[in-house]
């Protein structure tokens, strides 16, 4: 473990960490397990599994319209669940906190409720070409249907935003521009502040889709003055099912809800109907209440552990990775930008991303390859796709050797 | 009295009381007693809507200070709307701003204030410092 | 427990099954819980919690798209829960299920993406004045963007659907009809066959809203014929945040997706999107993985108890506390149709429900009040609300007697 | 041979290996070998999409029997089709509608079966049965 011993540095007892997942001493194909598939989905603390328990065997009522004890008591435990996530992302008021079913939920609402009011035919809206398909498509499917035109921004071979492009691209007619933290297949941080500042400048608000910034780094959503934030419970080790939108009152207020039904009213008739303030308004039907009990609980692990001390220990994991594996022949790292977190993509010449994943899977390493839902992205750099290494605040540069290791034995058959 | 002095009236009240039934018993006496929203105020922009039960409330400033009227359609609301109105009423703007009304919680009947939108008590008590506020503004 | 040893004749082995559901032995303010809120959520069987607890400790990672041994495995699994609610409903085929996040997500997506195709202005929808409104608002909105009338079948004092008003209701311009198959605040059991065989000789389709059935009697899509079906897990002792859309294949595949995003596509450019086949196209976003893992265990656990007995021992429950209640003065039952389900919902003269269900609570008897997300309905009885009991098949006749002594007592204080 | 007995040379094949590199090796090889499809046949419509691994197929009936090429983009793929058209190719439409492919799960690559999108293969068997099927319905 001496590889793990240098960089306990930055404050992580990574052993005591390790044991709180239960799922890593899981052995795969005869192997132990080295999960390096956390952009796709991370591992739960026990805090996180033993609060979904605890919710099931306990609490287990339905929120918000009941007068019953079990109700009362876990509409408190979910308001105070939406108030971890507030003080999490540091927004100003716990009903800008939407909960949803994840990013993808989170960006299909903003995008059909902003577009019913605000997009109409001739209009713009900005994503950028590394985008994941869930901040792609909801946008073109609202912009097909209003007749607006949905505006890329290039990129450049080490996958950063070309910023003049940008800047060229904001016009009168952007309504909207919406682009991703941090990209999941190049690991860039883009320069979000930047790209707000200048959409602000121009009064057109921004959507900051967060789903692999938060589990890797501090995000104050005042600070970086966005207008809306998503991020999905699963990949910051909370449960599947759940996630959230932040998004400015003013936003929230003016736009249309989007789903209806039970929840979000204070008056039905067949004539007319009020609907509820905020968050309500946005939240229809039974919520995951669960979810949101176990968002909480592995925020709460996150912040006890610190996110600068993740941030930087991750740093170092990516850093030796990347050292590590430049010293492998035909070896290409996708994804070079200044900025970056946890994410490691490369391709190997003449050798499909599929065939990789295939026999590190064999050696109980997971890995993601393909196009990670970024086909423009993996389009713009004439690839099939990528293998993919992302990192946890969980994973070891002992567990860097043994994907490395692998990776030249794979390389090695499939040659 | 201060608004302290009459909720430490109601906290020693309610110590009177051996179990919840006896509590509710009074509170439901309590909520008969409570002088009735004149009707005239009883209209839907003094209404105070809850998910289940209603709460109308009136309120007019007499020699600096507020006089409160209120009613509510569910009979243990109305207890506790009774038990607001004798804290609160009389008062002047800026005692009623300071009011904490901590006694709820300590006469055990908090779950009555918690946020869950079934009744709109909560929502009442931020009405009557909300019109408070509004006189007091307006008399400076 | 004179009284559950009576109705044991079922095949209900009530002591077994409620040993099963840890909640169900808590006590509430010093009482122990008498929990007759399963309209609005049911309780959990250890086999739920500990399919949920197992899936987060081995088996988590996300589906679909993974080469590595963790995602095929639990790709396999998802898609095994998927066709155990096939079976559950006896869809034709898996792809017919889709996972949503409950009955209220399921109607907005079939409102929202059968109105894009096939309802414009002037057509007509159909719904019924006891719909809760997770099965009003999304046809009230979809109406009113495209400029469509909402109708609503009327019903009759004892709380049943006007046929002959329905018959009439139906007309050319009708696009769809939507009710529920079992009414969440008066357990009426409608004539959905009746309704479905009516709309179908004039070419219309039917969605059920099954939220009220699924949990206490056997439906079977393909014998109903119905065209949409939905349900959510937490009402049929799953977990939160899941539930099921089944539609008919043409009309799935007829229709356009809803939300948009990652695993919706075959291919994606910022040109032309291609779709995925059924049911991908309406699943965006990683799902609620444990969601799905968690509601199979809970339909393999309601049938291994099996739903005849449940339906014939509730229905002795339901008959006993109708008897019971009917010794009271001043009582009335609210919904007195001929076949009813599960739910029995009632006012006192001169009290609020209010009153009733906070003094029920103190004697540890969670009943729901208010108007349950069926203000038309309530409105219909001029009342502000109702009691409503709601059963599940582990309540026994014994807690109808604590709950009938305490309804007593507080009518009592009340009056 | 039949297809039985072509799959039992596989699997007689398999049995030499003692690991999972071993096989794999082979089926890299077995990849390698494969009769490449004719680029003509290389095109969309030859194409089954997988999620990573792309497949192309070209099916071509001669004397009653059907003769497959296939190629793959990914070599690992490219060796399981490479054993999928060694198993069917030249038999008749019958033969291969009646094929249950148990091999695959012997020898221990049934995970390359399992229907989690990310390859083409499980798409493949079925277009080549679609194939056999549609010779099968033109022939009668
Ligand atoms: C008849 C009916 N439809 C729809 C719903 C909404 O279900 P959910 O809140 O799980 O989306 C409910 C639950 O309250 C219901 O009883
Ligand atoms: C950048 C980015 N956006 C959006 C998503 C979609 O998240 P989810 O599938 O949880 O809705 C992902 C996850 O794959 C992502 O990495």
């Amino acid at each position: 473990m001496n590889a793990t011993k240098t960089i306990d540095t930055t404050g992580i007892d990574i052993e005591k960490i390790r044991a709180d997942f239960p799922l890593l001493s899981r052995k795969v194909n005869g192997k132990p397990l080295v999960y390096f598939d956390n952009g796709a989905t991370a591992q739960k603390p026990n805090r996180v599994i033993e609060a979904l328990n605890h919710y099931y065997r306990f609490d287990n009522a339905n929120i918000h319209r009941g007068v019953h004890t079990l109700s009362r008591e876990i509409t408190l435990a979910y308001e105070n669940a939406r108030n971890t996530v507030r003080k999490h992302l540091n927004a100003a008021n716990p009903y800008e906190i939407v909960f949803t079913k994840g990013t993808t939920d989170s960006i299909n609402l903003v995008a059909s409720s902003f577009a019913k009011k605000y997009i109409s035919r001739g209009d713009e809206v900005i994503v950028s070409v590394m985008e994941h398909h869930s901040n792609i498509l909801p946008w073109q499917q609202v912009c097909e249907e209003r007749g607006a035109i949905l505006k890329a921004i290039p990129i450049n071979e080490a996958g950063e935003l070309v910023m003049e492009e940008y800047y060229r691209l904001l016009s009168p007619k952007t309504k909207i521009v919406a682009v991703a933290h941090v990209s999941n297949t190049l690991g860039t941080i883009n320069p979000v502040k930047e790209i707000i500042a200048a959409a602000h400048a121009k009064n057109i608000p921004v959507l900051l889709d967060g789903a692999q910034a938060v589990p890797h780094i501090k995000v104050d959503v005042q600070e970086l003055d966005c207008d809306f934030y998503c991020f999905s419970a699963h990949k910051v080790f909370g449960p599947t099912g759940v996630g959230i939108l932040y998004g400015k009152e003013k936003w929230l207020n003016a736009m249309p809800p989007y789903q209806v039904g039970g929840g979000t009213i204070k008056t039905v008739s067949f004539e007319k109907t009020e609907y509820a303030d905020l968050p309500l308004k946005f939240e229809a039907g039974t919520p995951d209440i669960s979810g949101g009990i176990g968002l909480a609980a592995a925020l709460d692990y996150v912040n006890e552990i610190g996110l600068d001390a993740i941030t930087e220990y991750e740093h170092g994991l990516l850093q030796y990775a990347t050292t590590e594996i430049k010293k492998l022949k035909d070896v290409k790292i996708i994804g070079t930008a200044k900025e970056k977190a946890g994410v490691l993509s490369f391709a190997v010449e003449g050798i499909h991303p599929f065939d990789i994943g295939t026999l590190l899977d064999q050696l109980g390493v997971a890995v993601r390859t393909g196009h990670h839902c970024t086909q423009p992205l993996v389009a713009f750099y004439c690839i099939p796709g990528t293998v993919r290494v992302s990192f946890a605040f969980y994973n070891t540069k002992e567990e860097i050797n043994i994907f490395i290791e692998g990776l030249e034995k794979a390389i090695r058959m499939l040659k | 009295m201060t608004i302290e002095e009459t909720e430490q009236e109601i906290v020693d009240e309610f110590e009177l009381f051996d179990d919840w039934m006896q509590k509710y018993e009074h509170l439901i006496e309590l909520g008969k007693s409570l002088p009735i929203i004149d009707s005239k105020h009883k209209t839907e922009d003094k209404l105070i809507k809850g998910c289940q039960a209603q709460v109308w409330l009136h309120s007019e400033l007499k020699d600096g200070k507020i006089v409160y009227t209120a009613d509510s359609d569910a009979i243990i609301t109305k207890g506790m709307v009774a038990l607001m109105v004798r804290v609160l009423s009389n008062h002047t703007p800026d005692e009623i701003l300071n009011a904490k009304l901590d006694f709820v919680d300590t006469i055990g009947l908090k779950q009555h204030l918690s946020p869950t939108r079934s009744n709109g008590l909560v929502s009442m008590i931020k009405q009557m410092k909300m019109d408070a506020f509004a006189f007091k503004v307006k008399s400076e």
